[in-house]
């Protein structure tokens, strides 16, 4: 009979549709056929992925109509061959679990020397797509980390819900990498954001340099 | 599977449900009064809706707490029920009003996508509360009876009749949303924070 | 006969009770009789203003066992004198719609540099007197503003019911000051509360100062 299959994983991005992950074991080489089943906390009659390409292949995605705030879903994948069949493990989860936002957008950079006292670099990004935040549905926190491009070391920043940073004291005359991730409702972090790049003016003029 | 609390019989936190259902009701909430004063703005000037029979809606019949007092003596298994009630009640109107604002002329489409979201989140809010109903006191609420909807109070074909009927809806969606989202929050503080919020 | 009386406006500080604001209009200067009348949705039959102290002149306080959520009250003014009488306008409201808390209290400041990678002003309060936060009557919403003193525009951070706020980068040696308002049921914002001031530490050191 087919090896068996696996739930890799699911995710919601926006804590309202999901999308789950699975693969095949090994089929031997025979036609094996691939089906994903799920139940809920209350719907205990098992009930088929209701589509299984929206997210792309070896996934099952549950749309707002199919998903649910209020309760467990336990999700399997069923292999079945000429020799016979096989079943994943229950990948048990609730929404409020799985949530994880796409990155932030339009990561921005900006050095300020005239208006204040001491210059700084002045990050600003906009919450990821798909994150509801205004009305409160999903509260998000960030993370900014940077660093001098040529260094390894990164200097990461938890700023709570602001969408905006001010950095001071940076190193005049190195080139900087940024970039921002979220976290929504503390539970896992989206991936990092786009890496952003700038030049910190000012530093030691070229004749000096030995 | 082995769920979080242990068992075998996987659960979403009540604590959780609550906070959602809060979250819905606020949302349904605001959005019923944006609705509200937008149309109030756009369509009562000039046409003293109040001064007509006034406003009357179709859950009044209810018994809901209307002051802190009441509220705070209501046993929170009623409270809950009210909620159920009061929400079961606007299923029928929200489906005819999302049909209706279609055929007012000039209402801003801003009130349609408004009133598409408050129906959609009100049955999302509605299943909440079974759930959480249904996890605090488990017996059979399915057939409690609640408030029917008698259908729009408006004379075919008289447009400013249609208007205040209209009107009506919203105002009462408008009140009914604030009990709901008030009763919900008293309710979470209750049993969820033991009444120190 | 007198000029025409006006009822100023209605609020509730605590959505419990009511407090209205009413003003003559000309008494031609002859003694003039004010009185404030009210009816509600339900109630239809007319009732006289049942408290024109509590609340100071020129008011009209309804208690809680004269107020009721989810009802329209209808209030106006008469004048009476000699010469006839005159009424104002008919004030309706709800008062879901009126409530406008006291500004929250007790706003400290605190520049916290240990703890965290990034130094931040932790801000907190406590929720206005008369709103009953503790039962969950009303839920607030806060916002608190801040800026350096010697400039003018404010910066805004929106918190939903938390009564503290972490702030990041604010610029070393600068003096800000802090306020903070709340909002009941998205309805009408508080008055600011006092200002608040502090010395963020840290700056240029003198000696680099030009």
């Amino acid at each position: 009979p087919p090896g068996q299959p696996e739930v890799i994983g699911c995710r919601s991005y926006d804590k309202e549709t999901v999308t789950c992950w699975w693969k095949s074991g090994s089929d031997g080489g025979l036609p094996t056929n691939y089906t994903v089943l799920y139940w809920t906390e209350r719907t205990k009659t098992e009930q088929e992925c209701p589509d299984y390409h929206s997210s792309g292949p070896y996934t099952c995605f549950f749309d707002k109509a199919h998903s649910s705030l209020w309760m467990y879903y336990f999700v399997y994948v069923k292999a079945t061959n000429a020799l016979g069949s096989n079943v994943s493990d229950i990948y048990r989860f609730e929404i409020g679990d799985i949530v994880q936002t796409y990155p932030p957008r339009n990561l921005t950079l900006f050095h300020e020397s005239e208006k204040s006292s001491l210059p700084y670099l002045l990050v600003t990004w906009v919450p990821p797509k798909k994150a509801d935040v205004k009305m409160g549905w999903i509260t998000l926190q960030y993370e900014v980390r940077l660093k001098e491009e040529k260094k390894h070391v990164w200097e990461e920043h938890l700023v709570d819900h602001q969408t905006k940073l001010k950095v001071f004291s940076l190193t005049p005359g190195e080139d900087y990498v940024v970039q921002v991730r979220c976290k929504a409702d503390s539970k896992h972090w989206s991936e990092w954001s786009e890496e952003s790049y700038i030049k910190i003016p000012g530093g030691p003029r070229k004749r000096d340099m030995k | 599977p082995i769920c979080p609390n242990g068992g075998t019989n996987c659960q979403v936190p009540t604590s959780a449900l609550f906070d959602r259902a809060v979250k819905l009701s606020h949302y349904i909430h605001s959005l019923s009064s944006e609705m509200f004063n937008e149309f109030d703005e756009r369509f009562t000037p000039g046409r003293r809706f109040l001064a007509k029979s006034g406003i009357s809606c179709h859950t009044s019949s209810l018994n809901t707490p209307e002051d802190k007092e009441q509220a705070r003596q209501i046993q929170h298994e009623d409270l809950l029920n009210l909620v159920l009630k009061v929400l079961r009640s606007w299923n029928d109107p929200l489906v005819h009003m999302v049909s209706e604002v279609q055929d007012i002329r000039e209402a801003p489409d801003t009130i349609l996508w408004k009133a598409v979201e408050v129906e959609e989140q009100t049955k999302r809010l509605l299943e909440g509360m079974e759930r959480i109903i249904g996890r605090i006191q488990p017996g059979d609420s399915e057939n409690e009876i609640y408030s029917p909807w008698p259908g729009p109070a408006s004379i075919p074909g008289d447009e400013n009749s249609r208007l205040f009927a209209f009107y009506n809806l919203l105002h009462c969606l408008r009140r009914d949303s604030h009990k709901i989202d008030n009763y919900l929050k008293l309710l979470k503080c209750r049993l969820i924070h033991e009444g120190i919020c």
